[in-house]
């Protein structure tokens, strides 16, 4: 209740009859849904890979494993700000929490920049698109369906995220703010988007050297500059004082919005193996 | 006669019974739905696999009607005995609430299981006796079965909405394999291996008196196998839906004895019979001048040849469909050929010496020699003929012939195609005839 | 924690700090307004019942224009493309816009009340599960309505095999509708089965331990459950070929590899476990039904309950006897037929055990009663058809033919609609606080029992004899033309029957005679309620001391009324009940998806660049479902407190703040 | 309610809240490695068998880490891993089912085309 002293358990809640979250249980039996949904989305690629049509494309030419392991530490990486977000907010550390969420979003970004960037370049130097192979056909499905649960959960998490300065103060509006910060945020997203293949192209262009940095800022400067000042105005937000309605109690949404987030994460160790790895297999 | 002794019968039964009885029989019918002999009959079958298929489905009848009686019996007491008298009678007294017996479900599971064991047992030796041709389940042991003349195999592949038959083993002059459309000929007393296959979405191969279906899948080498017990001629239909006209994508299978079958392979593989004009022509008769209007869907067979008869005289009826007729117009044939050519129907379809070579339709080589036309609808005779070339769209709702024709589309805009005199129908006609 | 603990005093109850003006909270109980936003699960629950009541009298003449059409030899009522509209749009009407939310009517207006809960875990996840599923049924039919060569109804069948539903063969939207309509429709399904999964592990009154839960309500979790396993199969197959329709992939495409008969195997992945999904909750009606009418507790409650687990987990293995004609092997054809017959045994303990609760009982001859043991009769036919259909080599004969009509009829109408009519008839009184005619009730049953089996019985025949399904016409020498006449005329008599109910139902709303609460003298919580039920349900979260809690309560009616005085008590101090506000927004966002489902099918190809118009759709569709998602998740679980008089009636100010 | 939540209870919560921290750290420095041996995996001259085993066994290690601690299965109720393995099995095994059915050799693709 509203009137709670002391700490909460996060484990238990006494008002269900499990003493399991609803929200935790609704997450979890989704969560097994959702197994559901990639054990066929994974078998309808595999099958395919088990009988590929004569003639069909290599994968070993068309995957690019470094960029492909790169975005796989990115999503792990993500995965441990997520559960640091959670733990502070059970600790009732909001700073602490909002710096976790925004990790986590950004490093979600780059994973999804990352995909953009290997969609693009399958497309466009691999000639692997979506209806000329069947390991196209599969591979964007699949890979694309889980890069579509990677942009939800970026999106819950900004909600979150932006939620977490709904002011406690009666009667004061927040309301308008709210709406200018989720712009913002969406902005900062787009354009670290944009930044990151920009990167990730100089990147491998050039290899890891200043050649790289240089034609980055010279093709992306607007972008880089652009994701500069969002994350400035950002920063300006997160200075806003006053009490808010954002803490320990709301822990469980976060945790929630948390499995989410990892359960995308062990699919992509699934995928990552399934798809990539064996692939490469002599 | 029968109206009689049916109104009188029903008339006692008061008048509800009177009234729906001379429904039933206003439809030409009798109340003897479960005769379960018609052509396409899962019951009274004519070959080995249908039969094996059967005695399965016999077993699970009668397990199932013995455990229908014991357990209906039971509950039909229960529902008797321990029924409230009236109202006053629901209350009387509360029955004990008891709450169910261990040993009493246990010892009702093990009876479950062991009648499930009486029908697992005869299911499995069915599935696989029936899944290959016995002793031929490699190709290396069916080849060297085929070369003794032990077994035989075709192709059957499907199209919306008809069946081609291809003979692997009958090559024509090194040009391809000998193939047919919609009737199926085959050793009688032989096991016939059915490759099945198909050219657009999936079709179903099923002759119930023979053997049960397999299905023809894109990109998948289905097979089935069956034997027909003697000579005769078979039902079969498409069972899978495929669009428009599934319901009238049908086909015969006919079974001849080895010598009649060597005979008529000779025949088919002769290219199409060639009728010399008379060299002073008289001009066509004009055979089709009263056309009968037939409307959508109306019954494709004459009486004669839609009577329920035994499978003999219809072989009968096939066997004369091989012979040339009498009195053919060698003029009007001739004109026919050179329509067959000029209004494209080569680019469907084949008639093998006649210059036309189309792979998407039926082969009509010889098509004459066929009892039916368009997948089986239709009765192989003049006017059923005439009807179809004059308008197949009308006949088989959506077929890919109709889509050569001359036609308005959906909103009156004419589209471009084939069209034809009352002339070059008469002349076709002829010459499709003369195709044996 | 000890289940004796009352459960409802700890919800999160604060109101939010500020309400911007935009975040209104509607109040309105009745007129559009109040059913749009409300989220009272008894509410929604009826309007699944009425929306899947239209939908079967909608499926229901599908049905018997289906029957004229095949009442003589080459009939010409309805074109071939016409009768395959109909039996497709029939088979979907009636398996997802039918019996599927007719159950999800019972799982909402029930089962919270027969678990002791005030509600359900996410109340407006529900209205969304309801908007959502209103939205997929006028996607699904939206073709009927859209004229033009390149629309028209479903028309691919009910499992819809590819390649014959992709472009190159039926190159009209109509398919489009179909894949829409059915995956916004399974939208809906998985999030209602979330949330009753959550509602029945957690909302339990105190004492209401999993083995003394009623075995409706143990069918709803298993269904539940079965719904969130399955409906992923078909989603995913949906995408593939929606993809292959809209961005020629290659998933079900031949010449780019691709095998059709994934599809087969995705869509039964999800089709058999569908079945089971069909008749789990007719037969937890049933489960309730018979004792209540025998006077008796539910003979072996364990087994039943733990055999209906079996059944859930076994549907997911034997998907494949929807296959046995595809040539999948010996080995593969026999270990599905052996599977299959496992589910015999079962459900043949759950008929026993049915059975032994009219053992020794003083059965109540009453319409629910009838309706309940037409039901047994009926299923086990239906049952015994599908061990035929389960031995394989028998099923090559039958597969596709008349012979599966019968068996499915036999186990939808003569299962799953038996029950869930008497269903309406057992809770009706319950729902709205008027009893049907006995005279009436009876009379439609018996005329809807003699029409069903006149209708489906010859089917047996007819498939034996070689007719096979999906077909629009026949010709009159294949000995099938009596057994087709006589099944029409048993549809028509069906329809009579059905017709009878439907005219006894609505007369009963309006005007049928009053009655007071329990008047069956049953035995689960929900009838300790007086009729209609209040929306706050229970005035007193109650105490469960023994699986028929009701009739428990009934016997020791002291102790019970010590017991909840004194929670009446805690309650009132506690602040009152609490209820949860009414919400636009879960209609929003259905709204979205709507226009998202609406994008996705109408304009491709129609317009120009095509692909732009389409896609903007969407987008528009989209941004409305986050607009509704956005003011959903900010407007928080927030909610009022209702403070009751001696009678039960809410106290003035109930939506004061506080 | 809250003098429901036994004190003890909650203590036992926050000397587990301290240490997470690093539990985290160190699973996440775990996964990455085992990814970082995966890679190599791929490209050993082993038997392929050995390796896919190596892969799936590795993957699996990972899976479970991430489930059980990330997601708190290890700290929550039974019922959370109960619900969700129901899920996984049944997923698991309609995959396994699926594929075995098209390696079958009835079920072979058509070699033309
Ligand atoms: C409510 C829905 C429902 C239910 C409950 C069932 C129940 C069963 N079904 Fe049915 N089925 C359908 C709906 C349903 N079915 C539908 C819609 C189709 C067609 C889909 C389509 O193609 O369009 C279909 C098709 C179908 C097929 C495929 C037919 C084909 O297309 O070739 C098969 C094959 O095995 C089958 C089998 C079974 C079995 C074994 C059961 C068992 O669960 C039945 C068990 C019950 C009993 C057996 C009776 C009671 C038991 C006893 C009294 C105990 C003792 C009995 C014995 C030991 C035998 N069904
Ligand atoms: C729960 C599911 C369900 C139900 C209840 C029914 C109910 C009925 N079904 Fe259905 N049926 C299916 C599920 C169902 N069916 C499925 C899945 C298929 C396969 C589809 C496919 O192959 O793709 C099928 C196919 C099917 C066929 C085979 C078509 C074919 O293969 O060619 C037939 C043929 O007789 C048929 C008949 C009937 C009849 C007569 C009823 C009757 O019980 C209907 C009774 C109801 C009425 C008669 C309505 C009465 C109402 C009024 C009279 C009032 C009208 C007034 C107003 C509208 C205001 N059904
Ligand atoms: C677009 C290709 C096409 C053209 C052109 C065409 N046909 Fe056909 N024809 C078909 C197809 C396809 C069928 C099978 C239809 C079915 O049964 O569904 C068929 C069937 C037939 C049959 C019945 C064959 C059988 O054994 O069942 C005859 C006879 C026939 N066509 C004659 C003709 C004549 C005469 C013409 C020229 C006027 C013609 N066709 C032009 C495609 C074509
Ligand atoms: Cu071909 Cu149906
Ligand atoms: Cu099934």
């Amino acid at each position: 209740m509203s009137s709670h002293a002391g700490t909460i358990d996060h484990h238990h809640d006494p008002s269900t009859s499990t003493g399991i979250p609803n929200k935790k249980l609704l997450m979890w039996a989704f969560l097994a849904s959702d197994c559901m949904f990639f054990a066929t989305l994974i078998s309808t690629h595999l099958i395919y890979r088990l009988h590929p049509p004569a003639g069909g494309l290599d994968p070993k030419v068309v995957f690019s494993p470094e960029l492909t392991s790169f975005s796989t530490f990115i999503l792990l990486m993500s995965s441990l700000m997520m559960a640091l977000a959670v733990t502070a907010i059970q600790k009732n550390n909001l700073k602490s929490c909002r710096l976790s969420l925004l990790s986590t979003i950004l490093f979600g970004m780059v994973f999804l920049g990352c995909q953009v960037y290997e969609f693009n370049h399958f497309v466009l130097e691999k000639k692997m698109t979506l209806s000329n192979s069947l390991l196209g056909t599969t591979f964007y499905t699949l890979t694309g369906t889980h890069g579509c649960h990677v942009a939800i959960g970026v999106l819950w998490l900004c909600l979150m995220y932006v939620r977490s300065f709904k002011t406690a103060i009666p009667g004061a509006s927040w309301f308008g703010k709210n709406i200018v910060h989720v712009l913002v945020l969406l902005g900062a997203l787009l354009l670290s988007l944009k930044a990151t293949l920009g990167l990730v192209h100089a990147v491998q262009v050039d290899g890891f050297s200043g050649a790289a940095l240089g034609h980055f800022f010279a093709a992306e400067w607007l972008a880089a500059i652009g994701t500069v000042a969002a994350v400035a105005i950002l920063i300006g937000f997160a200075r806003q004082a006053g009490p808010v309605d954002f803490n320990e109690k709301h822990a469980i949404d976060v945790e929630s919005m948390g499995l989410y987030w990892h359960f995308v994460d062990i699919v992509w160790i699934v995928i990552f193996t399934a798809v990539y790895l064996l692939e490469y297999l002599k | 006669m029968r109206l009689n002794t049916l109104l009188l019968n029903t008339a006692r039964w008061g008048r509800a019974a009177l009234a729906l009885g001379s429904l039933v029989f206003l439809a030409g019918c009798d109340f003897n739905f479960w005769r379960m002999d018609g052509h396409q009959s899962t019951i009274t079958v004519d070959g080995p696999v249908a039969r094996s298929q059967y005695d399965v489905f016999m077993v699970t009848v009668w397990v199932t009607i013995v455990i229908f009686v014991i357990v209906g019996a039971v509950l039909a007491y229960a529902t008797w005995k321990f029924r409230a008298k009236s109202e006053a009678d629901e209350h009387a007294e509360t029955p004990p609430q008891s709450h169910g017996n261990p040993m009493v479900e246990i010892g009702l599971i093990a009876a479950s299981i062991f009648a499930l064991v009486i029908i697992a047992v005869p299911t499995l030796k069915a599935i696989w006796y029936t899944y290959d041709v016995p002793g031929g389940d490699t190709r290396e042991k069916f080849d060297a079965l085929q070369k003794k003349g032990e077994v035989y195999e075709v192709t059957a592949t499907g199209y919306q909405w008809w069946f081609k038959f291809e003979y692997p083993t009958e090559q024509i002059n090194g040009t391809g394999a000998l193939v047919t459309a919609n009737e199926l000929v085959i050793p009688a007393g032989t096991p016939v291996r059915i490759n099945v296959r198909t050219m657009d979405v999936i079709h179903s191969f099923w002759v119930p008196k023979l053997a049960g279906k397999v299905d023809m899948i894109p990109n998948r080498a289905n097979h089935l196998w069956l034997q027909a017990d003697k000579a005769g001629y078979f039902w079969g239909q498409c069972a899978e839906y495929c669009g428009d006209s599934h319901a009238v994508m049908r086909f015969r299978v006919v079974a001849l004895e080895k010598k009649e079958f060597a005979e008529w392979l000779e025949s088919q593989k002769l290219a199409a019979r060639d009728v010399a004009p008379k060299v002073a022509a008289t001009g066509a008769k004009a055979q089709f001048a009263a056309l009968r209007s037939f409307k959508q869907n109306e019954y494709g067979f004459t009486e004669k040849f839609a009577a329920e008869k035994p499978l003999s005289s219809l072989l009968e009826t096939w066997r004369a469909k091989q012979l040339p007729e009498k009195g053919e117009d060698a003029d009007l044939i001739a004109k026919g050929k050179a329509a067959f050519a000029a209004k494209g129907c080569i680019g469907c379809h084949a008639v093998r010496g006649h210059g036309a070579m189309g792979v998407t339709a039926p082969d009509l080589t010889h098509v004459g020699s066929r009892t039916t036309i368009a997948g089986g609808l239709l009765e192989n005779n003049r006017e059923q003929l005439h009807r179809w070339i004059h308008d197949p769209g009308a006949v088989k709702p959506g077929n890919k012939m109709s889509l050569a024709y001359a036609r308005n589309d959906y909103y009156g805009k004419p589209i471009d195609g084939i069209k034809l005199t009352a002339e070059d129908e008469a002349a076709l006609v002829a010459y499709l005839e003369s195709l044996k | 924690m000890d289940l004796a603990q009352s459960t409802h005093l700890t919800k999160e109850d604060h109101a939010p700090a500020a309400q911007p003006k935009l975040l209104w909270t509607p109040t309105a109980k009745t007129g559009l307004i109040g059913w749009l936003t409300t989220v009272d699960h008894k509410k929604i629950g009826f309007l699944y019942g009425f929306f899947a009541l239209i939908f079967f009298l909608v499926g229901g003449v599908e049905a018997l224009l289906i029957r004229t059409q095949l009442m003589f030899p080459n009939n010409n009522v309805l074109t071939a493309q016409q009768y395959n509209t109909m039996f497709t749009m029939h088979g979907t009407t009636m398996i997802f816009l039918a019996v599927m939310p007719l159950s999800a009517a019972f799982f909402n207006f029930i089962m919270p009340l027969q678990i002791g809960a005030r509600d359900v875990a996410f109340p407006r996840l529900n209205a969304f599960s309801l908007w959502t599923f209103v939205a997929g049924a006028i996607i699904l039919n939206i073709g009927w309505f859209i004229p033009g060569p390149n629309h028209g109804a479903p028309d691919g069948g009910w499992f819809g095999y590819a390649p014959l539903t992709s472009k190159t063969y039926i190159p009209k939207h109509s398919i489009d509708y179909w894949v829409m309509g059915l995956q916004l429709l399974g939208v809906a399904s998985i999030a209602a089965s979330l949330n009753f999964i959550v509602t029945i592990i957690n909302m339990r009154a105190p004492g209401m331990t999993m083995m003394r839960l009623p075995v409706f309500t143990w069918m709803t979790l298993i269904t539940a459950f079965l719904l969130i396993l399955s409906f992923p199969a078909i989603t995913i197959a949906l995408v593939e070929l929606m993809m292959d329709r809209n961005f020629s992939t290659n998933f079900f495409e031949v010449s780019g590899g691709g095998m059709p008969i994934l599809w087969q195997h995705l869509f039964w992945v999800f089709g058999h476990p569908e079945v089971y999904i069909l008749i789990l909750p007719a037969m937890g009606i049933v489960s309730e039904i018979l004792p209540t009418f025998s006077r008796k507790p539910l003979y072996g409650y364990p087994i039943v309950v733990f055999s209906g687990a079996s059944i859930g987990f076994l549907g997911f293995a034997v998907w494949s006897h929807h296959m046995f004609t595809t040539g999948m092997g010996a080995v593969a054809t026999a270990a599905f037929s052996l599977l299959t017959m496992c589910i015999a045994v079962p459900t043949g303990v759950k008929m026993f055990n049915w059975i032994g609760t009219l053992w020794n009982g003083r059965l109540m001859m009453r319409t629910p009663m009838m309706f309940a043991l037409g039901f047994v009769w009926m299923f086990m036919i239906g049952g015994f058809s599908g061990v035929m259909h389960s031995a394989a080599p028998a099923d090559a004969q039958q597969q596709d033919s008349y012979f599966v009509i019968a068996h499915f009829h036999y186990v939808l109408i003569g299962g799953s609609i038996f029950a869930l009519l008497g269903g309406i008839h057992y809770w009706f009184p319950l729902m709205f606080g008027r009893k049907v005619s006995e005279f009436w009730g009876k009379l439609s049953f018996w005329v809807i029992f003699i029409g069903f089996n006149i209708t489906f019985f010859p089917m047996h025949f007819l498939g034996l004899n070689g007719m096979p399904r999906r077909t629009f016409t026949y010709d009159a020498n294949m000995g099938w033309s009596t057994a087709n006449y006589i099944a029409t005329l048993g549809a028509f008599l069906l329809g009579i029957g059905i017709f009878i109910y439907f005219v006894v139902m609505a007369y009963t709303f309006f005007k049928g005679e009053k009655v007071g609460k329990d008047i069956w003298d049953a035995r689960t919580l929900e009838w300790s309620l007086p009729n209609p039920p209040p929306e706050y349900n229970f005035r007193v979260i109650p105490t469960v001391h023994a699986r028929d809690a009701w009739w428990y309560e009934k016997h020791h009616k002291e102790e019970i009324a010590k017991e909840q005085a004194a929670l009446a008590k805690a309650e009132a101090e506690h602040g009152g009940i609490h209820m949860p506000n009414q919400s636009i927004w879960p209609f929003v966002a259905s709204l979205g998806l709507l226009v998202v489902g609406v994008g996705a099918t109408y304009f491709e190809s129609d317009w120009s660049p095509g692909i732009h118009a389409k896609l903007g759709t969407v987008l528009v569709g989209g941004v409305i479902t986050f607009i509704g998602i956005y003011f959903w998740s900010i407007e928080g679980n927030a909610g009022y407190h209702l403070h009751l008089d001696e009678n039960g009636n809410p106290i003035e100010d109930k939506h004061a703040k506080h | 309610m809250s003098a429901h939540a036994p004190a003890s209870h909650a203590a036992h919560d926050h000397s587990h809240d301290v240490s997470k921290y690093q539990i985290y750290v160190q699973i996440a420095m775990l996964l990455a490695v085992i990814t970082g041996v995966e890679i190599i995996a791929v490209y050993l001259p082993f038997a392929k068998w050995l390796i896919i085993t190596a892969l799936v066994v590795l993957s699996t290690v990972k899976f479970m880490f991430v489930i059980f601690y990330f997601m708190h299965l290890r700290w929550d109720k039974p019922f959370c891993t109960i619900l969700f393995f129901i899920g996984l099995v049944l997923a698991s095994g309609t995959m396994w089912a699926l594929l075995t059915l098209f390696s079958a050799e009835a079920s072979i693709p058509l070699p033309t085309s």
